[in-house]
């Protein structure tokens, strides 16, 4: 029973770590209908940074977040202006995939030239510090980084619905034309969207940084269960992704305890290939997948 | 021109036909319980103020768009929610509002690109067929490009475009052809190519159904005028009778 | 017309590239002189990614030995030159690696790759040229089941025997004081899932019940769960087949819910340099096994230790042993057999050398059975006070075996 | 019925002629067509014959057993590229996980010739159309839904493939890797059988190509060509659009294993790693893209360039890390300023200086048509200006 206890609880940690991860990944689709392949190469790199800031300063992981947000913010925009939009309206789907995915090659190459394949770990004076819950112990770290992604997806909340730039970007995500037609710089609002998606990058790899080894190829390893993480969810919908990460995350913990860690990291896959068999346009999420 | 709209009632058979079709988009209705019939061998047209969900409709009638619900039927069989390649093999032949070709592919190639039969012989035989070629030919040089089909369809100009499109649809063979605004961003002239290329296929047998805005051209090309407004039918018949009906005008002004 | 443009532009695209390919042959043929030029010795090393690390490890040991036996009149009177590739951790670049190797620079003699998944297909390439095969890495089990009469593993054990002394001290405690439950968690990786099941096996003889047995991927960073049935367990012992970074993880992970096992081995991790400083003071009483230590006393070890610590600023470590293990083996074959070429005849008469003899080396006097396992076992180091010392077999013993571990 | 006197329609100027296009300009194009068929067809017979002896001799011509190996690796791309194209080149459908097939199709036939004592050709053939049959359910779930899906369901095959294979040890070899047995006995020594894998290779990709250019030339393929183009316009056209995308999928799964496959019987070593690998599956986007997705022989030369030119940086510049970056920097130009590949790219370069060709070519009509395709496209099924209620009037009624 405290085993089950533990994996739940554990479940809702991890749940909370996806969800952060996830949001970015379904705000491209949203804006831009752009499967970002290189969304986990991002949080890796941010992760490399955290753990590089800590390891040449000393200070605290987390004060990295004051230069990569905004740093990841504005590579976002870049890329968003210079790169994707340069593609064609009528293969952007395909050859972004593309596009991102060399992108992805890149940062995983410079991140191996630059910090070697070597795997890194954050040292941390508190990492093995855990506080006890009804008989279950909760990391210290890993409830660091549940906080951080609880504050960043309720600040990504509070953008998308109280301020103007949120209103137009879920017109934007909704109607494309319809925004335009309102008036809305629908090109200029998919910048600020892709930058605000890789915001969340930065955060959630430092959040990953905190309790995790980072090397320059594990971006693979993050993407297959995003991606199944936002169709389950329902492409372009940032709730759907956070309710589907939460589920999918507890199932993978809780069913850890039968299968065993690779056995049960096959849940992501299984429940992305019965939404699509399903319900494609998603469980939780809106409609623009059917079409997508 | 509205020799066959002045006898109505007695010899129109009902081709296409909706009843209550509705589609919704989030807390958009764009076709309202649409309950509407086209005549066929005719030149049917719809019209309506922008927005007033005739594309939407168009496209839920082709199997392009799902409807939420309501019923479509083409000479009484149920087509409602059909794919559109099925909908397209029953005999319904259809355009799109900015026109609609394969950018990357030559013109004759695009002719060849319909298909009118899935029997694996049929699908596995060498498109470029002598007979197959001959049709096409025929067919382009009745819209009037013939000279260009060895050209890659995205560098011929957008009025050879349209055409390209309309001889497309026709290598199908359909019995039924939806024009969506198949005078939209061409100049006159080509607007009146069109326009007896409908009445000469119309008089061939062929049943059209027009969305358009180009009044002129609509009245004077159809035989029934339906009228749309947020979604459903606000009024139908000759273009004599809609023209002159007040709810039309009330529709197009927005009072 | 535009197909004939198409198809002509393939054509000759293809055909200036075949030509292109002919090219790159050129000039690096030096093949088969068996006169005085250097004795050359091709080896491939994953130099980037995923194993580069250790790989980098093994390129250092090569390097000093090479330099070594140049400075100390070469091998048969002729220098050594090594001919290092990278396979950028890449099995089928290692096959390719080799085969170049063999074919194109016409190297004498072949050193072994590093990491169990390449030295198989490498072993390959080796075995159907005929050529001796030498590794420093591929200690698991299945590597010697191949059927490849051409290979040897320049060890002192196989990883299913690392932790033989450790199980033959708990078999040596009365029956009361055995612990009576294990855990373990092994990398889904041939050589660490040898490492604990060696042990398991043992353990599961002598009546310790397994409670848990996990088997996680290579990539996994997440170990909560693990830890989570690894804690829940209470087992007395918890074992991890393990590679570096996941037993950190681990052990982080396992602290985190306050699971105070009565003993803890790790295999490699511990006696990375870097181990203590990622997990502080909570090392003491984690055992490892391992198969070199610079302070035995094995004829040559000292003469390395001082070589290479002067070298390279830093003692070596296994990795690096293991490299210099490796040349020692293929140098005594050769100084035996009196020849170093690429001919399948002295090839294998070198084969047949090392079948039959014993080779003096720093990990100790090493031969093999006829699979090419060789037949030792590895010591066991454990941290006592804040350093790792070698604590099994007791005639080796630098410090008492504790029993009870302290509380990480 | 009705009388087709239209009082404009005897206007002179020729209604297609819109203000930049000139359609009376290209008389060419067809006596070019109808003179020329002859040479045309000679000239592909000779431009077949060539390529065909060139592959052929290069075994002779390969100065020692590695450059032979090399050889051997770049066809059984070329092999994979091809077979990645049949669904990439033809439906326009990129799939970056085309290692599952392959990956599948080397697992299968190595299981195969372990397990039961078929003759490796036959169990070659059977792996390909087990994982043919597995393909089906797949394209069934990733083809439903377009664009986005697919690719996503691609990437996700290879990794669970690479945990499963990873983990079911028992019967896959797990991480320990799988020895597959040889097709040849002992006596056939290594060089021997590098030069026979390369003739097989070479068949098998004849074989391939055959069929691209038999798919390409029927109904069949001028629909997928279409759905490349504009899926939804296709489909109104009549073109079971499903049906022809999973079909594609299917033919392509299946070439794909039979490269695997014989590929595994070369190698002879199978590690889920390195089979169930995303990069390899990217290798042969890149190889077909920069060939000429469009291009029968472009998945062919692509295979060519970059198995060419992997070996020479790794010679030129060894241990660095920058291979990774190198392709990644390489496919993102190619998405970026060359999505047509090489051969289109080099023979619009040779038409544009051949005189005859360049009237057809009207580029500003051509880039007017691509964007107003591009602003149809962008809300081709939201419809977004017919949806919203806007109150923007037709030109008949404004006030």
């Amino acid at each position: 029973m405290s085993l089950f206890f533990q994996s739940v609880v554990l479940g809702v940690l991890l749940g909370g770590l996806y969800a952060l991860l996830a949001a970015g990944l379904t705000l491209y689709f949203g804006v831009m209908r752009v499967v970002m392949i290189a969304h986990s190469a991002f949080l890796i790199l941010s992760a490399y940074l955290a753990w590089w800031f800590t390891t040449e300063t000393g200070l605290d992981p987390l004060l990295s977040l004051v230069v990569t947000v905004p740093l990841f913010f504005v590579a976002g925009v870049l890329m968003q202006r210079l790169l994707i939009s340069r593609l064609r309206p009528a293969t952007l789907t395909m050859m972004s995939v593309l596009l991102t995915f060399s992108v992805a090659l890149v940062i995983e190459g410079m991140l191996g030239f630059v910090f070697s394949g070597t795997q890194r770990r954050i040292r941390l004076p508190y990492s093995g510090d855990s506080l006890e819950l009804f008989g279950a112990n909760i990391a210290v770290v890993k409830l660091i980084a549940f906080g951080l992604a609880a504050v960043s997806l309720g600040a990504l909340f509070l953008i998308l619905k109280k301020t103007q730039f949120g209103q137009a970007l879920r017109a934007t995500i909704q109607h494309p034309d319809a925004a335009r037609l309102i008036g809305i710089n629908t090109d200029r609002i998919a910048g600020y969207g892709f930058g605000l998606g890789l915001a969340t990058a930065a955060i959630g790899g430092t959040a990953l940084a905190l309790d995790s080894t980072i090397y320059p190829s594990l971006h693979w390893h993050w993407i297959g269960p995003l991606m199944a993480i936002i169709v389950v969810g329902g492409l372009g919908s940032i709730p759907g992704a956070a309710i589907a990460a939460m589920l999918l995350g507890l199932g993978q913990s809780l069913l850890q305890i039968p299968l065993g860690t690779t056995w049960a990291q096959t849940i992501f896959y299984l429940a992305l290939f019965a939404t699509l068999m399903v319900r494609p346009q998603g469980f939780f999420g809106g409609r623009l997948a059917q079409r997508f | 021109m509205t020799e066959s709209a002045g006898s109505t009632a007695t010899d129109t058979r009902i081709g296409l036909a909706t009843e209550g079709l509705t589609k919704r988009y989030g807390g958009v209705t764009a076709v309202d319980g649409a309950s509407v019939q086209f005549h066929h061998g005719k030149v049917n047209a719809l019209i309506g103020p922008n927005g007033s969900g005739k594309t939407t409709f168009f496209n839920c009638v082709t199997g392009m768009i799902k409807p939420d619900s309501g019923r479509a039927t083409y000479l009484g069989d149920d087509i409602t929610g059909k794919a559109s390649h099925r909908i397209a093999r029953a005999g319904i032949g259809r355009s799109f509002q900015l026109c609609r070709i394969f950018p990357r592919m030559t013109v004759m190639e695009n002719m060849l690109v319909a298909v009118r039969s899935t029997s694996l012989r049929h699908v596995l035989a060498p498109s470029r067929s002598a007979g197959e070629l001959d049709r096409a030919r025929e067919l382009l040089a009745r819209v009037g490009i013939d000279h260009l089909e060895n050209s890659e369809a995205r560098d011929i100009s957008y009025g050879q475009q349209k055409l390209l499109e309309l001889a497309g649809v026709l290598m199908a063979d359909p019995e039924t052809i939806m024009l969506d605004e198949p005078a939209g961003g061409v100049n006159p002239a080509l607007i009146d190519r069109i326009a007896s290329l409908v009445r000469d296929l119309n008089a061939e047998g062929k049943t059209f159904l027009i969305v358009e805005h180009n009044m002129e051209l609509v009245m004077s090309l159809s035989d029934h005028v339906v009228v749309f407004d947020r979604g459903r039918q606000i009024c139908e018949g000759p273009p004599s009778v809609v023209q002159n009906d007040p709810r039309v005008l009330e529709a197009y002004l927005g009072i | 017309m535009k197909v004939t443009m198409h198809h002509r532009l393939g054509v000759l695209a293809l055909a200036s590239c075949l030509t292109l390919t002919g090219c790159m042959s050129s000039g690096s043929s030096s093949s088969g002189d068996d006169g005085d030029g250097p004795i050359t010795i091709g080896i491939s090393l994953p130099l980037t990614g995923d194993f580069s690390e250790p790989g980098k490890g093994v390129q250092r040991g090569y390097e000093a030995w090479a330099d070594y036996v140049n400075e100390n009149g070469g091998l048969l009177g002729r220098d050594v030159e090594l001919k290092i590739l990278d396979d950028q951790s890449n099995a089928d670049r290692v096959a390719s690696d080799y085969e170049k190797l063999i074919n194109q620079d016409g190297v004498d003699l072949v050193f072994g790759p590093f990491s169990t998944r390449l030295v198989v297909p490498a072993a390959q390439v080796a075995k159907d040229y005929g050529f001796l095969f030498v590794e420093p890495a591929g200690a698991a089990e299945e590597v010697f089941t191949q059927g490849f009469d051409n290979l040897f593993y320049a060890a002192p054990a196989v990883a299913d025997d690392h932790y033989n002394y450790l199980a033959d001290a708990i078999e040596a405690l009365p029956e009361a004081d055995r612990p009576k439950t294990a855990a373990y968690a092994a990398m889904d990786d041939p050589f660490a899932m040898g490492t604990a099941y060696g042990l398991k096996t043992r353990l599961e003889e002598m009546g310790v019940e397994t409670v848990v047995d996990e088997v996680y991927p290579p990539n996994t960073t997440d170990f909560g769960s693990i830890a989570a049935k690894i804690a829940d367990s209470k087992a007395d012992v918890v074992v991890g087949g393990t590679q570096y970074q996941d037993a950190v993880n681990m052990i982080v992970a396992l602290r985190q819910l306050n699971y105070q096992p009565k003993m803890a081995a790790f295999s490699t991790a511990p006696t990375n340099p870097e181990f203590p400083e990622a997990i502080g003071k909570e090392t003491e009483g984690i055992l490892s096994p391992t198969g070199y230590t610079p302070e035995a006393d094995y004829p040559t070890n000292a003469e390395f230790v001082e070589y290479y610590t002067e070298k390279n600023g830093t003692p070596p470590a296994e990795d690096e042993a293991n490299a210099w293990t490796t040349g020692q083996v293929v140098a005594a074959a050769v100084e035996a057999v009196g020849c170093a070429d690429p001919d399948p005849e002295c090839q294998q008469q070198l084969i047949d050398w090392l079948r039959e003899n014993e080779v003096d080396t720093v990990v100790g006097p090493l031969s093999w059975d006829a699979e090419g396992r060789p037949e030792g076992a590895h010591l066991i180091q454990q941290y006592v006070d804040g350093k790792i010392r070698i604590v099994l077999p007791e005639d080796a013993a630098e410090a008492d075996l504790i029993l009870e571990k302290p509380h990480w | 019925m009705r009388n087709a006197s239209d009082p404009t329609s005897d206007s002179t100027s020729d209604p297609t002629s819109d203000s930049t296009s000139d359609p009376t300009s290209d008389p060419t194009v067809r006596t070019d067509a109808g003179s020329r068929g002859r040479a045309v067809l000679l000239a592909k017979g000779i431009g077949l014959l060539v390529l065909a002896a060139a592959v052929l001799s290069f075994p002779s011509l390969a100065p020692d057993a590695f450059i032979l190996s090399v050889g051997v690796v770049i066809m059984s791309y070329a092999v994979l590229a091809t077979s990645w194209n049949f669904v990439g080149g033809f439906t326009g459908y990129i799939s970056l996980g085309h290692a599952a097939y392959s990956g599948l199709g080397a697992y299968a036939t190595a299981l195969l010739v372990i397990h039961t004592s078929l003759n490796p050709w036959v169990a070659m053939l059977l792996g390909g159309l087990l994982v043919a049959a597995l393909a089906v359910p797949i394209g069934i779930a990733s083809l439903r839904v377009r664009g986005a899906s697919f690719v996503i369901v691609s990437i996700a095959m290879v990794l669970i493939l690479l945990l499963v294979f990873q983990s079911w040890g028992e019967v896959t070899g797990g991480s320990n890797g799988l020895r597959v047995p040889r097709p040849f006995d002992e006596s056939v020594l290594r060089p021997e059988q590098h030069e026979r894998f390369f003739y097989l290779h070479v068949a098998l990709l004849a074989v391939a190509l055959l069929t691209w250019w038999a798919i390409d030339r029927s109904r069949f393929g001028t629909g997928l060509k279409a759905i490349r183009e504009d899926e939804d316009k296709a489909q109104s056209l009549g073109v079971p659009t499903f049906n022809y995308k999973l079909v594609a999928f299917i033919v392509s799964a299946f070439f794909t294993a039979l490269g695997g496959g014989m590929y595994a019987l070369w190698f002879g070593f199978l590690d889920p790693i390195f089979q169930f690998s995303i990069l390899v599956g990217s290798y042969m986007v890149l190889m077909s893209l920069l060939g000429g997705i469009r291009s029968l022989f472009g998945p062919l030369l692509g295979a060519v360039i970059v198995g060419y030119a992997v070996e020479f940086f790794k010679n030129q510049y060894g241990d660095t890390q920058f291979h990774l970056v190198a392709m990644g920097l390489l496919l993102g130009i190619v998405v970026l300023f060359m999505p047509d590949g090489i051969i289109p790219a080099l023979s619009s370069l040779i038409n544009r200086f051949s005189p005859q060709a360049a009237s057809i070519r009207e580029v500003s009509a051509g880039e007017l048509a691509e964007q107003r395709r591009a602003a149809a496209s962008e809300g081709k099924d939201l419809d977004a200006t017919e949806a919203e209620p806007t109150d923007s009037l037709p030109e008949g009624a404004k006030r």
